[in-house]
C-alpha cells in the first residue's frame, strides 16, 4: 500500500532521482523539504525558477528539484547564476549550496555578487565541514573541532556567515537551523520575494561525517544541540552572532531594499539604447 | 559611431580587438562577461560601450573563472555569449571550459595570445596557447579553435566562431595574437542581412518528452533554455540523456564522452577551413597561421620570383586540425616549413599528418613575428 | 489623673475632660493656650496615630507651633489592654503622662518642608473597582496607569450573570465602562502585566511594570480565524472550567483589549521552535509573533490605588461537601456561568452529570466564611444576597424547581436587600437554618444527600437533591504579599489590606499616597467596591490637586562642632540624604530627600546628629521618667511608629490583655533607637528593654531596621561579655496587624522580669553607668 | 483564577479537533527519528520492521492523539511521512 502513497510535495521532486543520496539524519533533505514547501505556498511558476548548485553533498539538490536546474563546478554556482540572471531577469535564480562551496573556493563570487546586489538568492547549508569528501576542515569549522584534516583540533577561526553577508551588502540575511522548519520556510518565502541579493544560512546536522568526529553521533544529538543553543533574536548585530556550542543566534539580521544590479543595468541599457536609436530584433530584452 | 541598427555596416579602420567585438555583435552575441587583461582589454572596453547601445549585457566579473561561468549561464539562459582574455586568464577559464564542453553550452572564448609562461610578456605576441586551447581542461574532449591573421578576419572568424559553437553546442575559441589584436586595418562589414547567422537547434519534442542530451543524427542534441517551458537538469557530472548524474556507470561514460568527441570529429569536414596559396606544383609548403601567415605569404611570393616552387597552407581552423589537407600536400611536397611563435606546438600535428615528408620548424620567441626574409631563408634552404 | 499631672514639673494647667477630640474639646485647648499663654500642650487620651493631627491643628489655630504638642496614649496602650487591673493601669497611665510631660518640656518648634507631587496615578487591578477609580481620576484630568495581571480587564464582575438587588445584567453594565477605559486618552492600560517594583514615597513613586508577551500584535482584528484552527484546548478559566478554550484565545467576548493572546503554557511551540503554525497561516494580518519578549515599562506616579480584588475560596478545602469529587456539587461562580446566556450551557441550569435540568436544588451558605475549621473567620458579605439572587433566577426560568438554602444567618443588610430576601421566600425558596454536616453522592443517580441539623427546629434533616451549589466566600489574593512588600503595606489577620483608620481613613493606606478600592481591603459587593473606588480616586485626587506634600519635620539636626567627618551616618541613611563634604570635613543633609527615620542620629557616636522632634534629650527624658520609680519592675519598650507601635494600638483596639509593666516610647523607626538609650535604661535600673520594629523587608524606611538588628546584636554581645543575662534585652518584629504577637511578647517578658533579681539590676547599672553622663 | 479547574468542560464533545490520517512511506524512510522525537503529541514510535533502506521506519501509536500540526511532514528529510486531515461531515 505504502508504494502508491503520493507525498503532497512529490510533484516538486524528480521522481527518477529519489530517494536522494543523503545520509540518515542529514539536514539537506529538510532544507529541500522547506524549499519546495515555500515554492508550493507561493504557487511559484516553476518555469520561471532556476535552481543552481555547486559541488558537495547539497550540490545534488539541483538535480532533485523538479525545475530548471544546473549543477556547476566547485565554487561557481553564483558566477554561473550571474549569467543566467542577467541574460533573463525574468527568471528567479536560487543558489543552494554548501559552506565550503560558497565561502571557501567560491567566497570571492559570493562577496562580489552581494556587493553588486545581484538579484539572486543564496541558501547555504552550513554543516561545518566537507561532508562529500569525508569530513575535512572548512571555512565554518568551529575552533577546536575535530575533522579528518584537523586531527588535533581546529586552530582556524570560522567565518560568521551572516556577518560576512551583511558586511558584503546583502539586502536580506537570515540564519535558521534545520529544526526551525516553519521559520525557515517563511524565511525562504521572503527570500524568494526580495529584489536584491538575499542570503539564508541554514545550520544543518551532519551526523555521519562531522557529528561522529565531534561527540554527536546521531542527527538527533545535533538537532538537540540546535534546540538547546538556539536563541531567536531578530535584527541583532550579526557581528556578535558567532556560532558556539552554547549559543546559536537565529533569526533575521538584515531586511532592506535597494535596487538590484540587473534593474540598474537594464535601466542603463534602456537609457543608452534610446540615445543610440532603436536596436534591431536581436535585442536581449 | 553607431548608426541605426546593431551591425556596424560599412567600411572601417579599426584594430583587431574592436573588429572581434563588432564581429560578436554582428553574430548576435548579446552577453559579454570578462576581466581586464592585456592584450584583450580593448574587446571588453569596446563592448562595455556597444552592448548597452544594442540592448546587450556587458559585465566585468571578479575574475576569469567567474567570467567563463557567467558565459555558460547566459548561454543556458538563451543568449549568445562570449568572453575574451589572454594566456593567464585563459588558464583560469579551463575548468569551466570543460564544464561548457560537458554541458554542451554554446559560447565563444577569445584568447589573444601573448608571451608566456605565467605573466610572461603581456605586450608581445605569441602563439603559445595552441595546445592549451586543445588540451587545457581535464578529461577527453574535442573543441573548435580558429586563428585570424588579419583584422578583417578578426571580424569574420568571430562571426564564424559563434555559428560553429551554436551549430555544434561546443565552446569555440578564437585564438588571436597580440599583433592581430592591436593592428589597425581596413575592415569591411557587410549589410546585416548578408551576414550568415546560425542559431542553436531548438527541441521540437513536447516538454514532458524532452531529453536535453538526446542527440540527433548529427550527434548534437537540440537545446532548450531556462524559462522556455522545458524543466530540465544539466550537470558537470557524467550524465545520461535526461541529464541525470550517472557517476558509476562505465556504459554511460563511454556513450557520453565518445559522443562529445565524435560530434566534432565526425563533422570535421563541415568545420575545417584552410587557405591554400600556390599549392598545386609546390615542392615546399609553408604551413603558418595567425599573423605569421602574413609574413609567410610574402616570403612565398618572393620565393616564386626567385623560381622556387613553394606554396602556403594556412589553417584557419586550428582545431579540429586540418590533417587531410596537410596529408594531401605532403604527398607531393619535398619539405614542409612551419614557422610558429612558440617552441613547437602545431608543428607536431603537421609532422603527424605529413608522415615521411620532412618538416622544418621555425621557432620565434619574445619579439615581433617572423620576417618574410627569415621564412624565405628557410624556404631557400629546403627548396633545392 | 489630672491631679497627678498638675503635680508634675512645668505643668501650669491640668484639666480632666471627656471627648477632647470633639470640637468643644479642641475649643477648650485653644482658649486655654491663649488665656494662659501656654507654650506646650500634652493630651492624655488615645493613640497619637489617631488624633495627633487633630490636636496639632487645634494648637496651630491657637498660634502654637504644632511641634510643641505631645500625647500620652493611655487608651489603646493602657486602659484597653489592662481591663482587669485598674490599679496597675492607673500607675502606668501616670508614668505615660509623666513621660509625655518630660518630653514636652524639651519640644522645639519646627517648620515642615514641602515636596512636589507627580500628577499621575497608578491603579493596580482592573476589576470594577480599578476601572471606576481609573475612570474617575482620568475624567478629572489625571494621567492614569491601569495595571491588570490578566489579559483583559473586567475582573470577577465580568463573570457574574446578574447583580443584586437590581437584577441587571452584570456584563451589560460593566462592558461600557471597560471600553471607556480602553479608549480613554488619559488612561494607559497595561494588561497581562505585573507591578514588579515600586520605589520612592508619597507624591514621588517610581514604578516598574513587567508586560508579559501576548504573542499577538496590535494588528489583531479579533476575527477568530486562529481559534478555528488551533488544535490545542484547555478549560477556560473565565467559564470556571465549564467550557473549553484554545491555546490562542480571547478571555471572553467583551474583553478589553479585544486582541487575542496565546497561552504559552499549552501552545505546542516551545524553545523558540514553531512546531505548529496553523494560527500564523490562518491570520491574514500576520498578527501572530512568537518572538515577542517580556518588556519592562517604567514610569513615575504621585499616588497609587490598590484594587487587586479577592480570590474565590476553593471549596475542596472543605472536603465534607465533596466538591471536586461529586460532579453535581458546583460553586456559586460556576452557577453564574451556567445560568449566563453567554455561558457554556447557553443559560440552561444543567447538572454536569447528565446535562438535565435539576428539579431539586440546594444552596449551602458560608462555604469558606465564618468557619474556624478552615481559618476563614470573617463573613464574605456577598454570599447571602448572591444566593438569594441566584434562587430567584432559577425560579424565574424554572418556577417548579424546589430550592433549599442552608444558612447560618441571612445577612440582608443593604439597600433593597431585605425586599429581595422577602421575594425569595414568597417565591417559595425554603430557607433552612443549619448547614449540612456533609454531602453524600448516590453513585447511581448522582443525586446528593444532605445530612445536618435544622437548628431552629432542633431536628435532624436528611434529604436528597439533584444539585448542590456551594455559596463560596472571598479570600485575599494569593499575590497580596507581593503588593504588600512592594508598597510596605500592612494587612489584617484575615489577610486583607489594612486601612490607615477603620473609621476615619477607610480608603487610605498607612503609607502616604496609597489608597485601597474594592475587595483588596475587604470582601464587598459591586456597589461598595464602586463607592470605595470613587472615594479612593477622590482621596488621591486631593493629593495630586494640591500638587505638593508637606514632609513632617523629623529631619536630622547636625552639631558640626562634634562631627569629625567619620561618615558613618552617610552609610546607614536609606535615602542617601546625607553626604560627606571632604574639604570642609563635615556632613551635609538634603532635607527633601530625608525620610525621617532618625537612624543616622542613632549611628553617630559623637552626638553630632540628632532627629528633630525625637531628640536624644527628649527620648532620654522619657527613659528617665519611666525609671524614676520601681525601675526594676518595668519594661522599657521602644516601638516604631508604623509597625510595632501600631501593633500595640491594634492589640488595644482588639482588647488583647497583657501585663501592665511595659512603658512604650514611640520612635518613628526602630532604627532611631541608639544603643545609649538602651544602656541608659539599664543604667537606671530597668528590669528589661524591648526594641520593636517592622519585619525585616517591610521597613517603612526602606531598610533602616537592619541597623536596629545590628545594634541590638552588638548590645547582646556586650551584655554576654559583661556576664549579664542578655534575655533582658529583647528584639521584636511585629507588624501593625500583629497585636497578638506584641501582647504575647510582653507576657513572655513579664515572666522573665519576675526572675530578674536586684543583684542583676545592680550589675547592669554598673556595666552601663557610663551611659548616665549627658541627658 | 485560583479555583482548581477539575471538570471535563461541558462542551468538550462540541469542539471539532482535526482528525488525522497519517501516511508513512516506509521504504523512503531513512530512520533519522526526527518525526518521532519532535512530535508534540508523541504519536509515533520506532517500529520493529526493517525497510528497503535497512532502517526501522516509524509506526503510529495512536492516530487519535494526532492534531495534524504536520511537523513530522515538515521536518522529514526524506519526504517519507505526511498527514492529511480527515474530512468528514459532522463529528467523526
Amino acid at each position: 500500500m505504502s508504494t502508491e502513497l503520493v507525498h503532497p510535495l512529490s510533484k516538486y521532486l524528480r521522481a527518477a532521482m529519489m530517494p536522494h543520496i543523503w545520509c540518515s539524519g542529514c539536514g539537506n533533505g529538510i532544507i529541500l523539504n522547506c524549499f519546495v514547501q515555500a515554492i508550493d505556498e507561493l504557487q511559484m511558476d516553476l518555469n520561471r525558477l532556476v535552481v543552481v548548485s555547486g559541488i558537495g553533498c547539497i550540490g545534488r539538490v539541483a538535480g532533485y528539484a523538479n525545475t530548471n536546474s544546473f549543477h556547476t563546478t566547485h565554487g561557481r554556482p553564483i558566477a554561473f547564476a550571474t549569467g543566467v540572471k542577467l541574460a533573463n531577469p525574468e527568471l528567479e535564480v536560487v543558489i543552494i549550496s554548501g559552506d565550503g562551496d560558497l565561502f571557501a573556493i567560491g567566497g570571492n563570487h559570493f562577496i562580489h555578487a552581494a556587493r553588486r546586489n545581484l538579484g539572486v538568492k543564496v541558501i547555504c547549508a552550513n554543516n561545518f565541514n566537507y561532508g562529500m569528501t569525508g569530513g575535512q576542515q572548512g571555512p565554518t569549522t568551529p575552533l577546536e573541532a575535530f575533522t579528518t584534516t584537523t586531527p588535533y583540533g581546529n586552530i582556524e577561526h570560522p567565518f560568521n556567515l551572516v556577518h560576512l553577508a551583511s558586511a558584503s551588502g546583502a539586502t536580506y540575511v537570515a540564519r535558521w537551523t534545520t529544526l526551525h522548519v516553519r521559520r525557515l520556510t517563511q524565511s525562504i518565502r521572503k527570500l524568494l520575494q526580495k529584489e536584491g541579493f538575499s542570503f539564508i544560512e541554514v545550520v544543518s546536522p551532519c551526523p555521519e561525517i562531522y557529528g561522529r568526529q565531534n561527540k554527536m553521533r546521531t542527527g538527533l544529538e545535533m538537532m538537540e544541540w540546535f534546540r538547546r543553543a538556539s536563541v531567536v533574536e531578530h535584527f541583532s548585530d550579526p557581528a556578535k552572532a558567532e556560532i558556539t556550542r552554547e549559543k546559536i543566534v537565529v533569526g533575521e539580521f538584515v531586511d532592506t531594499e535597494k535596487p538590484s544590479y540587473e534593474k540598474l543595468l537594464h535601466e542603463k541599457i534602456a537609457q543608452v539604447g534610446k540615445e543610440a536609436g532603436k536596436w534591431g530584433e536581436q535585442g536581449a530584452s | 559611431m553607431t548608426k541605426k541598427g546593431t551591425v556596424l555596416e560599412g567600411v572601417h579602420f579599426m584594430n583587431g580587438d574592436v573588429a572581434c567585438a563588432e564581429g560578436a555583435i554582428a553574430a548576435g552575441c548579446r552577453f559579454f562577461a570578462g576581466y581586464p587583461i592585456t592584450p584583450a582589454t580593448e574587446i571588453a572596453e569596446h563592448l562595455s560601450q556597444r552592448m548597452p547601445e544594442i540592448g546587450g549585457i556587458y559585465i566585468q566579473m571578479e575574475d576569469e573563472i567567474a567570467s567563463m561561468a557567467a558565459v555558460i549561464g547566459a548561454s543556458y539562459a538563451g543568449l549568445k555569449a562570449m568572453t575574451a582574455t589572454s594566456g593567464p586568464g585563459f588558464s583560469l577559464m579551463q575548468e569551466n571550459i570543460g564544464l561548457a564542453v560537458m554541458t554542451e553550452a554554446p559560447c565563444v572564448v577569445v584568447d589573444v595570445m601573448r608571451g608566456g609562461p605565467s605573466t610572461g610578456q603581456p605586450t608581445l605576441p605569441g602563439q603559445q596557447d595552441v595546445m592549451q586551447a586543445k588540451w587545457g581542461s581535464h578529461g577527453d574532449y574535442e573543441i573548435i579553435a580558429l586563428a585570424p591573421s588579419s583584422v578583417q578576419e578578426a571580424f569574420d572568424l568571430t562571426v564564424e566562431a559563434f555559428n560553429l559553437s551554436e551549430a555544434f553546442r561546443v565552446p569555440t575559441i578564437l585564438l588571436a595574437d597580440e599583433v592581430v589584436a592591436h593592428m589597425w586595418e581596413r575592415v569591411v562589414i557587410p549589410p546585416a542581412e548578408k551576414i550568415k547567422r546560425v542559431n542553436r537547434k531548438k527541441p521540437n519534442a513536447p516538454p514532458q518528452e524532452y531529453m536535453p542530451f538526446m542527440p540527433d543524427d548529427d550527434l548534437v542534441p537540440p537545446m532548450a533554455c531556462f524559462g522556455e517551458g522545458f524543466s530540465f537538469h544539466a550537470t558537470g557530472l557524467t550524465h545520461d540523456e535526461h541529464g541525470y548524474p550517472q557517476t558509476s556507470s562505465s556504459e554511460v561514460q563511454q556513450r557520453l564522452v565518445s559522443r562529445l568527441c565524435d560530434k566534432i570529429r565526425k563533422n570535421a569536414e563541415k568545420i575545417v577551413r584552410v587557405q591554400g596559396v600556390m599549392l598545386d606544383d609546390a615542392d615546399v609548403v609553408v604551413v603558418a597561421y595567425g599573423i605569421v601567415a602574413r609574413a609567410a605569404l610574402s616570403a612565398v611570393r618572393k620565393a616564386r620570383e626567385r623560381g622556387i616552387k613553394v606554396g602556403l597552407l594556412r589553417p584557419i581552423t586550428l582545431w579540429p586540425f586540418p590533417e587531410k589537407h596537410v596529408a594531401k600536400i605532403a604527398e607531393k611536397a619535398k619539405a614542409i616549413v612551419v614557422p610558429e611563435m612558440n617552441c613547437g606546438q602545431l608543428v607536431r600535428e603537421v609532422e603527424r599528418a605529413a608522415k615521411e615528408t620532412p618538416v622544418v620548424f621555425l621557432s620565434k620567441l619574445g619579439e615581433d613575428p617572423h620576417t618574410p626574409t627569415e621564412i624565405l631563408e628557410a624556404i631557400r634552404r629546403n627548396g633545392q | 489623673m489630672a491631679k497627678f499631672a498638675a503635680s508634675l514639673p512645668h505643668v501650669v494647667l491640668a484639666k480632666d475632660n471627656r471627648y477632647t477630640c470633639s470640637d468643644q474639646g479642641q475649643e477648650l485647648i485653644k482658649s486655654d493656650v491663649k488665656e494662659h499663654k501656654l507654650n506646650r500642650v500634652v493630651v492624655a487620651s488615645c493613640s497619637p496615630r489617631l488624633h495627633e493631627p487633630t490636636f496639632r491643628k487645634a494648637c496651630e489655630e491657637a498660634g502654637l507651633n504644632k511641634y510643641l504638642f505631645e500625647m500620652a496614649n493611655i487608651r489603646e496602650q493602657c486602659s484597653w489592654v489592662h481591663l482587669h487591673d485598674r490599679e496597675a493601669a492607673t500607675e502606668k497611665a501616670k508614668d505615660l503622662v509623666k513621660m509625655a510631660v518630660a518630653k514636652a518640656a524639651l519640644l522645639q518648634p519646627a517648620e515642615e518642608i514641602e515636596a512636589p507631587i507627580i500628577r499621575k496615578a497608578l491603579v493596580i487591578g482592573g476589576g470594577v473597582a480599578g476601572i471606576q477609580a481609573a475612570l474617575d481620576l482620568a475624567d478629572t484630568g489625571y494621567k492614569v496607569y491601569l495595571v491588570e495581571k490578566e489579559p483583559s480587564i473586567g475582573g470577577t464582575m465580568a463573570r457574574i450573570d446578574k447583580t443584586f438587588p437590581t437584577m441587571d445584567c452584570s456584563i451589560c453594565i460593566l462592558a461600557p465602562k471597560m471600553s471607556d477605559v480602553g479608549h480613554h486618552p488619559n488612561i494607559e492600560l497595561l494588561v497581562n502585566s505585573d507591578v514588579v517594583d515600586v520605589k520612592g514615597y508619597v507624591g514621588n513613586f517610581h514604578v516598574k511594570v513587567l508586560k508579559k508577551p501576548r504573542y499577538v500584535t496590535k494588528d489583531c482584528s479579533a476575527c477568530g480565524e486562529c481559534i478555528e484552527v488551533c488544535p490545542v484546548i484547555a478549560p477556560n478559566e473565565f467559564d470556571a472550567g465549564l467550557a473549553i478554550r484554545h491555546a490562542i484565545y480571547t478571555p471572553f467576548a467583551q474583553a478589553v483589549p479585544s486582541a487575542y493572546i496565546i497561552d504559552m503554557g499549552i501552545c505546542l511551540n516551545k524553545d523558540g521552535v514553531i512546531v505548529c503554525d496553523k494560527c500564523m497561516k490562518a491570520c491574514d494580518r500576520q498578527a501572530i509573533n512568537f518572538e515577542m519578549k517580556p518588556e519592562t515599562v517604567e514610569f513615575d506616579a504621585g499616588t497609587i490605588i490598590v484594587a487587586i480584588g479577592a480570590d474565590i475560596f476553593d471549596p475542596s478545602a472543605a472536603p465534607n461537601y465533596g466538591y471536586g469529587k461529586y460532579t453535581n456539587v458546583i460553586t456559586s461562580l460556576e452557577f453564574e456561568r451556567l445560568i449566563n446566556a453567554g455561558g457554556p450551557s447557553g443559560g440552561h441550569l444543567i447538572r454536569p452529570s447528565d446535562m438535565q435540568i435539576p428539579q431539586r436544588v440546594a444552596f449551602i451558605q458560608c462555604v469558606g466564611s465564618r468557619s474556624d475549621k478552615i481559618e476563614r473567620l470573617y463573613c464574605s458579605n456577598v454570599c447571602c444576597m448572591n444566593t438569594i439572587k441566584d434562587s430567584l433566577l432559577i425560579k424565574e426560568h424554572w418556577p417548579e424547581t424546589e430550592i433549599y438554602v442552608f444558612y447560618v444567618d441571612i445577612r440582608a443588610y443593604g439597600k433593597g436587600f431585605e425586599d429581595l430576601y422577602k421575594r425569595a421566600r414568597k417565591e417559595g425558596v425554603k430557607f433552612i437554618r443549619g448547614l449540612p454536616a456533609e454531602v453524600i453522592e448516590d453513585r447511581k443517580t448522582h443525586n446528593l444527600w444532605l445530612i445536618g441539623e435544622n437548628t431552629l427546629q432542633k431536628k435532624l434533616y436528611e434529604m436528597s437533591v439533584d444539585m448542590v451549589i456551594l455559596s463560596v466566600g472571598l479570600e485575599p489574593r494569593k499575590d497580596s504579599e507581593i503588593i504588600q512588600r512592594l508598597l510596605t503595606l500592612s494587612r489584617t489577620q484575615d489577610g486583607f489590606f489594612m486601612e490607615a483608620h477603620p473609621k476615619l481613613k477607610p480608603v487610605d493606606a498607612a503609607t502616604g499616597g496609597i489608597f485601597f478600592a474594592g475587595c483588596a481591603e475587604s470582601p464587598k459587593d459591586i456597589k461598595d467596591s464602586v463607592t470605595q473606588a470613587s472615594a479612593a480616586a477622590a482621596r488621591s485626587g486631593i493629593l495630586m490637586a494640591r500638587g505638593k506634600v508637606t514632609v513632617e519635620a523629623l529631619t536630622p539636626i547636625a552639631y558640626p562642632e562634634n562631627c569629625n567627618a567619620c561618615g558613618l551616618c552617610t552609610k546607614v541613611c536609606p535615602y542617601n540624604a546625607i553626604t560627606l563634604n571632604k574639604e570642609l570635613k563635615r556632613i551635609e543633609v538634603i532635607e527633601a530627600a530625608c525620610g525621617g527615620c532618625g537612624t543616622c542620629a542613632a549611628e553617630c557616636p559623637f552626638g553630632a546628629l540628632t532627629q528633630s522632634h525625637f531628640t536624644d534629650e527628649q527620648i532620654i527624658a522619657q527613659i528617665d521618667a519611666v525609671t524614676e520609680q520601681d525601675a526594676e519592675k518595668k519594661v522599657v519598650a521602644f516601638c516604631c511608629n508604623w509597625c510595632a507601635y501600631a501593633g500595640a494600638d491594634f492589640a488595644g483596639v482588639s482588647r488583647m490583655q497583657y501585663p501592665p509593666s511595659v512603658r512604650i516610647i514611640r520612635t518613628m523607626c526602630s532604627g532611631r533607637v541608639a544603643p545609649k538609650f538602651v544602656e541608659r535604661a539599664f543604667a537606671r535600673g530597668a528590669a528589661a528593654v524591648l526594641v520593636a520594629g517592622c519585619h525585616p523587608g517591610d521597613c517603612h524606611y526602606i531598610n533602616a531596621n537592619y541597623q536596629t538588628q545590628k545594634r541590638v546584636e552588638r548590645l547582646w554581645k556586650k551584655m554576654e561579655q559583661q556576664g549579664l543575662n542578655k534575655e533582658r534585652l529583647q528584639l521584636l518584629w511585629a507588624s501593625a496587624a500583629e497585636g497578638e504577637r506584641f501582647a504575647s511578647k510582653i507576657r513572655e517578658m513579664q515572666a522573665m522580669v519576675e526572675k530578674v533579681t536586684l543583684e542583676d539590676v545592680e550589675n547592669a547599672k554598673k556595666v552601663f553607668e557610663k551611659a548616665l553622663g549627658g541627658g | 483564577m485560583p479555583v482548581r479547574l477539575w471538570r471535563t468542560p461541558l462542551d468538550i464533545e462540541k469542539v471539532k479537533l482535526p482528525k488525522a490520517e497519517i501516511h508513512i512511506i516506509k521504504d523512503q524512510c531513512n530512520g533519522c527519528g526526527y518525526c518521532i522525537q519532535y512530535c508534540p503529541k508523541k504519536v509515533l514510535e520506532e517500529s520493529e520492521e526493517i525497510n528497503a533502506r535497512g532502517v526501522h521506519p516509524p509506526r503510529v501509536v495512536d492516530e487519535g492523539k494526532c492534531i495534524v500540526c504536520s511537523f513530522c511532514t515538515a521536518v522529514c528529510p526524506d519526504f517519507a511521512i505526511f498527514v492529511v486531515e480527515k474530512q468528514c461531515e459532522g463529528g467523526c
